[in-house]
């Protein structure tokens, strides 16, 4: 119960955080939007091309933007060393891992509600308002697979040179299922279901968000115990 | 449980950043309720003892207890138990003053009032910046609001590391002041320091290091003839 | 081992393919082999260097 | 010197026995009935495969054994097994391709397994990339053996997706049938290949064990402290 509050003071706190340096929060957001415009120039004025590719350009811009909110996150974590602060209050490494992995969780859905629009507009694909809320629903499953190991990486890798190299590079391969399963979940909602295969691919992200928050918050402990 | 060790016992405690031994040899005790004063020239491993004993650095080599405690593998009981000052402020950019204040409680499951917490911001003579972004803060105003998160924590062990630098005349004597309140309250206290004659006057031991192992130890009166002899 | 000498001549050039694939792990295996001797050398040398 | 013989002699039985197995698989054993010759290619690619994938496992129990016991030995025998893995599964990776264009007449065709192993590879090769960047060894230690295990953990689930993804299109027969005349090479060349990996894992481990002492440096010697010309304090350096 304790940690339970603890958390939800490190969730409250990185959101005032983001609120306040909403610049930094929007250069993501319009980073996505500049990701799924390139991707509709990549395959070119097709329509039909782009409709098919949609979910695809959807979801890599999700995972794209992720890896700079992710690394965004824990450099103000060592600004003024505050990371540290933490770990000097009394409060388990497994509160820190998942105060910051939820509100990194919270901050990557609230890109779905403006790249979906946007991708919608661009790529010409029709979608009901219950289809949008479900494609918002995906997302956020996919977000929150992204942010259990990525939260773990970025942990790692935020005191590295090459940072910016290295979480990528851990984090893409790692992630397919979770790219692979939002892919095709999303896709399917946009352009139906005939064999009832949506409900498979929401069960693949659902365990791999189970696996990974999970797993990653036993192992954040070791991780930040070996301060600097 | 370490209810009958020493505030802070380390037995051969050694630590190494890359090829260099930062630290090595030590053997301290620190009973409850004591004063230590920490002193040495730049780089002789003041800080890095202290940060081993607030647990932020494992040591390389030999032991701490905290109370009778491992700080890594009874973390929490270490932690509730310690509280640090260091040059590092700890802090968000982002975030207000008296937000600050609210975090800290709230990680340290104190529930303070507001008002109580402007009591606090009032006593270090911040409570006109109290809702300005702590990022447009001065480090002497940094190191103010860092001393409150130690007033939250109310811990029975301080670990201090230059709590005089950046600050003002002002905030020594409001600094001084709180220090020998907490010793005299019976707080043990550790403090790392290059401010000796402030500093000796409230402490009672005294340990100078240098090159990472201990080259006095006695009655913190005695430091500066011993720091004078040396040169 | 010409290709006429196969029962079901489905596949052309197969023997070229194996050939390929055995060459590239024997190629694999002696090269990392190698390179493995090599840094036990590098580390070697440097322990001595330092003393 | 001692120490160095058990696995150099593994080592030696490792390339006997693959250069045996191998002569048998590509000049005894009949060719297979749809495959023709190309089916040989088996006799190094299946042992290849099962070796890979216990390399991969390895890694993963070493890891688990470092990150609990912090001992360098876990870490160094980490190391080794995610290198070899890294090493053998890109020769598996490439074997794969070789036996996809004969047989299905491409190079690449987003396999179950092949693409399964491409994905380990380079997760575990980005574990060496995050190894060579941590300067501080204990750091390094827990860091890799924490990503090996996060890494380990995904390949069940890289596998069912790519699977599921695959399905969509048609399933491909996977080269799994295997006739009684094959088993004795591909038998031979799955041990060759086992010693083989382990004389390399055991190489490289000793390597990294070598390394890491280099990176340490004996405590200074003791210096004796100048005692308090007041007496009254109780501790000396001396007492334990």
């Amino acid at each position: 119960m304790r940690t339970v509050g603890q958390i939800v003071a490190l969730v409250r706190k990185d959101l005032l955080l983001e609120w306040r340096g909403r610049t930094r929060g929007l250069s993501v957001v319009l980073f996505g939007v500049v990701t799924l415009l390139l991707f509709s120039f990549a395959v070119g004025p097709d329509t039909a091309a782009l409709q098919t590719g949609a979910a695809g350009f959807l979801v890599l811009a999700l995972l794209l933007s992720s890896t700079l909110a992710l690394s965004e996150s824990f450099r103000l974590e060592h600004e003024n060393h505050a990371l540290e602060g933490l770990l000097l209050a009394p409060v388990e490494p497994v509160a820190l891992y998942y105060g910051k992995a939820l509100s990194n969780t919270l901050f990557l859905l609230l890109l779905a509600p403006i790249l979906t629009p946007v991708a919608v507009v661009l790529y010409a694909v029709e979608i009901s308002l219950l289809d949008l809320a479900e494609v918002i629903g995906l997302w956020g499953l996919a977000a929150a697979g992204l942010s259990a190991p990525g939260t773990l990486f970025a942990a790692m890798t935020s005191r590295l040179r090459s940072q910016d190299v290295l979480l990528p590079l851990l984090l893409f391969p790692l992630v397919v299922p979770v790219m692979l399963g939002s892919v095709k979940a999303i896709d399917l909602v946009l352009t139906g279901d005939p064999m009832q295969q949506l409900g498979s691919w929401t069960m693949l992200l659902a365990g791999f968000d189970v696996i990974y928050w999970s797993l990653c918050g036993v192992l954040f402990t070791y991780v930040v115990e070996e301060g600097v | 449980m370490g209810e009958a060790g020493p505030a802070i016992h380390c037995e051969s405690l050694g630590r190494r950043f890359g090829r260099r031994w930062v630290l090595a040899h030590v053997d301290l005790t620190v009973e409850r309720a004591e004063s230590l004063l920490l002193a040495g020239a730049n780089g002789s491993g003041k800080t890095t003892l202290l940060r081993v004993l607030a647990g932020l650095s494992r040591p390389s080599a030999g032991s701490v207890r905290i109370l009778g405690s491992d700080p890594h593998s009874e973390r929490l009981t270490c932690r509730r138990s310690l509280s640090m000052v260091s040059h590092r402020a700890y802090l968000y950019d982002g975030l207000t003053a008296i937000e600050m204040l609210r975090v800290w409680a709230r990680l340290c499951e104190r529930s303070i009032s507001d008002a109580e917490l402007d009591g606090l911001l009032e006593e270090v003579a911040l409570i006109d910046h109290r809702d300005l972004a702590v990022g447009g803060f001065s480090s002497g105003m940094r190191k103010r609001l860092t001393f409150l998160r130690t007033r939250i924590e109310n811990p029975d062990i301080l670990l201090l590391d230059e709590p005089l630098a950046a600050l003002d005349t002002a905030g020594m004597d409001l600094v001084e002041a709180w220090i020998e309140r907490e010793v005299a309250r019976g707080t043990t206290v550790v403090v790392a320091s290059h401010a000796i004659p402030r500093m000796s006057r409230i402490c009672k031991r005294a340990l100078l290091l240098e090159d990472g192992q201990i080259a006095w130890e006695g009655p913190a009166a005695g430091l500066p003839a011993q720091l004078e002899r040396q040169g | 081992m010409s290709e006429t000498a196969m029962p079901e001549g489905v596949i052309v050039g197969a023997w070229n393919f194996v050939i390929g694939g055995y060459g590239l792990t024997a190629l694999v295996f002696i090269t990392y082999a190698w390179s493995l001797w090599r840094r036990r050398k590098a580390s070697d040398r440097d322990a001595r260097s330092n003393g | 010197m001692k120490r160095l013989r058990w696995d150099a002699i593994l080592g030696l039985l490792g390339v006997l026995l693959l250069l045996v197995g191998s002569y048998i698989g590509l000049f005894l054993a009949p060719p297979d009935r749809h495959m023709g010759e190309v089916q040989r290619l088996m006799y190094v690619h299946v042992p290849t495969a099962w070796i890979s994938m216990l390399v991969l496992t390895a890694a993963f129990v070493f890891a688990i054994a470092s990150i609990w016991t912090g001992k360098p030995k876990w870490d160094a025998a980490m190391t080794g097994a995610t290198e070899v893995g890294v090493v053998f599964g890109a020769l598996l990776t490439a074997q794969g391709m070789i036996w996809a264009k004969p047989t299905w007449g491409v190079w690449w065709d987003w396999d179950v397994r092949l693409t399964t192993t491409l994905i380990m590879v380079v997760l575990y090769a980005g574990i060496l990339v995050l190894r060579s960047f941590v300067d501080d060894p204990e750091r390094r230690a827990t860091w890799s053996a924490v990503a090996v295990i996060v890494g380990y953990v995904d390949v069940p689930l890289v596998y069912f997706c790519v699977r599921w993804w695959r399905s969509l299109h048609q399933i491909q027969s996977s080269p799994e049938t295997v006739a009684s005349s094959m088993v004795v090479p591909l038998r031979i060349n799955s041990f060759a290949i086992l010693f083989i990996a382990i004389w390399c894992i055991a190489q490289r481990a000793r390597l990294e064990m070598a390394r890491r002492r280099g990176e340490s440096v004996a405590l200074p010697p003791k210096r004796a402290p100048r005692t308090a010309e007041i007496p009254g304090t109780p501790q000396g350096v001396d007492n334990v």
